[in-house]
């Protein structure tokens, strides 16, 4: 039989959690695969989820290769596909195919000081390397994490990061002062700013809205970090994932397989295309 | 014929005096005698006009593009924008001004006159040449073209290579205007529906064997309503995705636009997207017959807006674009409209 | 294998080939389509080009992914469709209609082989016919590494000497094709193929377009993403899809699924032809375009075809039949555009 | 024998007279055939021709639209636009070759219970013999 890379596998969605209310709600979705889970993948990969009747959509996975049990997916309800999304429950079935993308360079960083920068949904990609390196915490120096959002109520994963606070650097910001906020207010470039994270062996990776990584990375320029030193995504509208619908190109890369995970010294060199 | 120098020297003085921002007319080609749309800013361009009946475009699509243009910017320019137009043309302004979607300050029209011509059918032309090309056309007064080719000048009669349109033409001068050119003089058309009748006096089965053959080939390039300068919408039924998009849209909004239309170019979903466009040109199309020439597979898509044309013509005595100050057709009623068809 | 076919002989060795679906040139009134025939009489090789190549055939714009059904037990379900391996013949191929073919080859093979591209692509025979004449006012395949009677991507090539037609076989799938109806073939003549070779040397001469320094534009237009020359050329575009649908190397698409039935679910994936030109083509779903205009999105198409392709696959994704050309609602020339990237690099 | 080809109809029924008019043809317990799949719309005059397209395409065999007697209309001038707009339509489906017998309109107000079953009787009568609608039906 050809093999067919458009043929989602059938998954079941396993448990479904609430992570942000409100206009702009935030959901993760652990599955499982029906059949034989014979899908291995690096972090910051992405998946190509489908709500059969609505659509495809193009996801990143938030849960570490470490992790054999489940695939989780951390969803923002944005269009016509995670919208339906959010509208399932445990037990519907959906369609997975992939893992596409190059994933993050984690072999590269062994040894090194990894600094995690996240605002928004962008916790998402950057949870599965985050979970990795926590796993092997032998393996790297020192991890930190840097996360904003709008509110506190628009912070993901907020049990989790009260435990892994227990074990790492954990400096949480949000964009206006509220009432019993202990931490800093802000914006996540000016919490990097505030924190003055050592370039020293060091390298950072920055997920989250694009005017927010646009700001990060002048921040850590600042602080003296070199361009090959920041990692970020990039995102851009995907149908096929493999490199062949032709619409997700930043110049001759396509994001869907080149990327989505770009060192600054690369991305710096495509043009301004997503 | 309308004199290429008047024409030239009006728009030189519109453009030195900055009466206008910018001038949209015609400019030759590379492709055959096929023009381009010109935009001409400075004064000494203007030598790059060209007025002959290979000018087909329907220049007034462009000012929907100005409309759109004007609107993202700072600080615009608000002086108004030259347009050369053809009586088809005037008719599209008038129905543009009609549902206010432009505003007559901010265009000034340089009307030119068919007079007896009119424009050629490129198609026609090249049939009756024979694989000779045309390098230059021009219209005598007896109802005759001359053609230049590389054998020399050859006369033919405007009827074998006159675009079909404007041998049905209601008006070959401008009926709007702030300039005019050439005189108001009308071809004689003794039938304007004429093209319709071959198709209407065929059975219901064989008008539907020739529309679906006709529509199956579309491919949805969507060049007849690119072209278009009534579908000026922002968003189109046949768009499955949301252009009206801002930061305050819900999800929900999104995820709950409507497919009328799948992508797939299949018989069900290519009708629905004729049907609709052509309702939706009812009393709006003024039969500049842009959306069939640019058709690539020669869809006679002219046949379904030239019908209902004709039909709000019979039923309810509308003709279109010849007053902006009318109601529109499908915003409008009498008392007396025909109710014989309801139950 | 070389052989000679009266032209009498033809309409009987498309007979021969009844256990073939047979794609040929027909004329529609003013237009030229490729079209699935049944009587050889139809077919018209005097034809110009066809609106749309032999990627209509190969790269249907409408192709059934998968359909996906909720079962009585209230269990959804999927199944793969895949196209049925049909052996075709097209007659009428443009020498650089084969070659796009070619060139859309490589973006459906790779990591990834496209299943639904090769299934109908290794089941169907090519067979070429030289341009005597250029089949359109805008050819331009000089320019872009391709000849009126290039073999590229063929499997047999066909050059009409007046009353008979010299037979090239280039690939076995052809040489079967001949041997389905050896006794209408002859053996050429020393005269025959010197007729070939000066049919092929004028039908050079009478190709005028020509793109200048094409050699350097892929080097050029590295330093042009930013330059206000994609703003004045796009002036007049009308964001439709003519440009990218009748080219012969564009293949860009859409996936969506198709919904008879939204409760239970009842349905199919299909990918659909797409193109850089529409708005929507790369809109996220925030509202954020990347490509908000028609500048950029003219520059993308220039650029992918003469930048990034070059890129990834050492070749332009361009075969020069001028489809964009002459049928641009508008006259944008993509030889002129090429031609002001040269200047600009000059 | 072939079970008897049982036509759908979609009927686009205003609000205020229309579907009143059919309710009380339900209430009243009048027999007509099941065949209609009704939508009640605010009023006929908002009834884009859109919406009769896709329900031909979505394979309605017959589309009926219903509104108000000219003058009756609660909007005061919906339905005079709608019979312009229907009349349009109507020309249209006509010239393309679709049977002119699966597109209708009438007029039923609140208290014509009785009109409305006979409309939709002469409907499905006229519907039955012309088999199903095929040529708009999508068949995805």
């Amino acid at each position: 039989m050809v093999h067919n890379d458009y043929i989602p596998k059938l998954a079941h969605i396993l448990e479904i959690k609430e992570e942000v209310g409100g206009a702009r709600p935030i959901k993760t979705f652990r599955t499982q695969f029906q059949n034989k889970n014979d899908f291995s993948f690096r972090c910051g990969q992405c998946a190509m989820l489908s709500v059969f009747g609505k659509g495809e959509s193009m996801i990143s996975i938030s849960s570490s290769p470490l992790v054999k049990d489940y695939l989780q997916f951390s969803i923002l309800k944005m269009g016509r596909v995670t919208s339906a999304l959010h509208e399932m429950q445990p037990g519907d079935i959906i369609g997975i195919r992939g893992p596409y993308g190059n994933g993050f360079p984690i072999k590269d960083w062994k040894g090194k000081n990894l600094i995690f920068i996240g605002g928004g949904i962008g916790l998402a990609p950057i949870w599965s390397v985050l979970n990795t390196a926590l796993g092997k915490k032998e393996e790297y120096g020192d991890l930190t994490l840097i996360y904003g959002a709008r509110t506190s109520k628009d912070l993901v994963f907020r049990e989790e990061l009260e435990e892994i606070k227990k074990k790492i650097a954990v400096h949480l910001s949000i964009d206006v002062e509220e009432s019993d906020w202990n931490e800093f207010v802000g914006f996540v470039p000016q919490n990097v700013t505030d924190k003055k994270p050592s370039p020293n062996n060091a390298i950072t990776i920055t997920c989250g809205p694009p005017i927010m990584i646009k700001f990060v990375i002048k921040a850590l320029e600042d602080l003296g970090f070199k361009d090959e030193q920041i990692y970020t995504t990039v995102e851009n509208k995907m149908k096929c994932g493999i490199g062949k619908c032709g619409r997700c190109n930043i110049g001759s890369h396509y994001v869907c397989k080149d990327g989505p995970v770009y060192s600054w010294a690369e991305l710096k060199k495509l043009p301004q295309e997503y | 014929m309308v004199n290429l120098e008047d024409l030239k020297n009006e728009a030189h003085k519109l453009l030195k005096e900055g009466t206008v921002k910018y001038i949209i007319g015609y400019e030759r080609g590379t492709n055959g005698l096929l023009p381009i749309p010109a935009f001409i800013k400075n004064p000494e361009d203007v030598e790059r006009l060209i007025w002959d009946p290979t000018c087909v475009f329907n220049l007034t699509r462009f000012l929907v593009d100005e409309k759109r243009r004007k609107a993202s910017e700072k600080e615009p320019d608000e002086r108004p924008v030259g347009v050369i137009v053809k009586g088809c043309d005037s008719r599209a302004l008038v129905v543009l001004l009609q549902e206010k979607f432009i505003n007559r300050d901010d265009v000034y029209i340089l009307g030119v006159s068919c007079e007896e011509a009119g424009v050629l059918d490129e198609k026609k032309l090249a049939k009756t040449l024979k694989g000779k090309k045309a390098k230059n056309i021009e219209f005598t007064k007896n109802d005759n073209f001359v053609v230049m080719t590389e054998d020399g000048k050859t006369e033919i009669s405007a009827k074998e290579i006159l675009a079909e349109r404007c041998l049905e033409c209601k008006a070959n001068f401008p009926v709007i205007y702030d300039i005019l050119l050439g005189e108001k003089v009308k071809r004689k058309s003794d039938k304007p529906f004429g093209s319709l009748e071959k198709f209407e006096s065929l059975s219901k089965e064989e008008r539907w064997t020739f529309w679906k053959e006709q529509l199956d080939k579309c491919i949805r390039c969507y060049a007849c309503r690119s072209v278009c300068p009534m579908c000026y919408c922002d968003e189109c039924v046949a768009d499955t995705i949301n252009f009206a998009v801002t930061a305050d849209t819900t999800a929900e909004e999104k995820a709950q636009k409507i497919k009328w239309a799948e992508k797939s170019p299949v018989t069900s979903e290519n009708f629905v997207y004729h049907l609709v466009r052509a309702i939706h040109l009812a009393g709006r199309c003024i039969d500049c017959g842009e959306c069939e020439r640019v058709c690539p597979l020669d869809i006679p898509l002219r046949l379904l807006n030239k019908k209902l044309e004709k039909e709000a013509k019979e039923l309810f005595d509308y003709e279109v674009g010849f007053d902006p100050d009318q109601p529109s057709l499908v915003s409008s009623f009498k008392d007396e409209d025909p109710e014989d068809f309801i139950r | 294998m070389e052989k000679i076919l009266t032209k009498k002989s033809f309409p009987q060795w498309v007979k021969k080939l009844s256990l073939y679906k047979i794609y040929a040139p027909v004329r529609d009134n003013d237009i030229c389509n490729l079209e699935a025939i049944d009587n050889p009489e139809s077919i018209d090789l005097d034809c110009s080009n066809t609106v749309l190549s032999p990627k209509k055939i190969i790269f249907p714009q409408r192709e059934i992914y998968l359909e996906f059904e909720t079962s009585d037990e209230n269990k959804l379900q999927v199944k793969e469709i895949l196209p049925e391996e049909t052996p075709s013949v097209i007659f009428g191929v443009r020498p650089c209609d084969a070659k796009a073919l070619t060139l859309t080859d490589k973006v459906f093979s790779g990591d990834f082989k496209d299943p639904y591209y090769w299934k109908r692509r290794n089941s169907t025979t090519l067979i070429g016919l030289a341009c005597n004449i250029p089949p359109s006012p805008n050819c331009f395949c000089l320019s872009v590494g391709g000849s009126p009677h290039s073999k590229e991507g063929l499997d047999i090539l066909m050059t009409d000497l007046g009353d008979k037609y010299f037979v090239e076989s280039l690939s076995e799938k052809g040489s079967t094709l001949i041997n389905l109806a050896k006794p209408l073939f002859q053996q050429p003549k020393a005269a025959d193929k010197k007729a070939v070779e000066k049919t092929q040397a004028e039908a050079e001469k009478k190709i005028v377009r020509q793109i200048k320094d094409i050699k350097k534009i892929p080097s050029i237009l590295e330093n042009m993403f930013d330059s206000p020359l994609w703003d004045k050329e796009s002036l007049s575009c009308l964001r439709c899809g003519i440009c990218t649908y009748l080219c012969p190397t564009c293949h860009c698409f859409d996936i969506n699924d198709e919904v008879s039935s939204s409760s239970p679910v009842k349905g199919k994936r299909v990918r659909t032809w797409d193109n850089c030109q529409f708005p929507d083509f790369t809109m996220h779903s925030s509202g954020h375009n990347p490509r908000p205009d028609r500048s950029s999105r003219l520059r993308q198409r220039i650029l992918h075809k003469f930048q990034y392709f070059v890129e990834l696959y050492k070749d332009y994704q361009c075969t020069g039949c001028g489809r964009c050309i002459s049928k641009c609602p508008v006259g944008i020339d993509i030889i002129e555009v090429l031609d002001k990237v040269s200047d600009y690099g000059s | 024998m072939a079970e008897e080809f049982e036509p759908k109809i979609v009927a686009f029924l205003c609000k205020w007279c229309s579907s009143a008019g059919s309710d009380l043809a339900g209430v009243s317990r009048m027999e007509y055939p099941p065949n209609v799949v009704p939508i009640t719309v605010m009023c006929s005059g908002s009834v884009s021709p859109l919406y009769i397209f896709s329900a031909f395409k979505r394979g309605a065999d017959g589309v009926l639209v219903s509104g108000c007697h000219p003058g009756d209309c609660h909007y005061i001038k919906g339905n005079f636009y709608a019979r312009r707009r229907i009349a349009l339509v109507k020309k249209l489906l006509d010239y393309i070759g679709l049977e002119p017998q699966r597109f209708q309109m009438s007029w039923v107000s609140a208290a014509e219970g009785k009109k409305y079953t006979q409309i939709i009787k002469d409907f499905v009568q006229e519907l039955k013999p012309l088999g199903p609608q095929t040529k708009l039906r999508s068949n995805s």
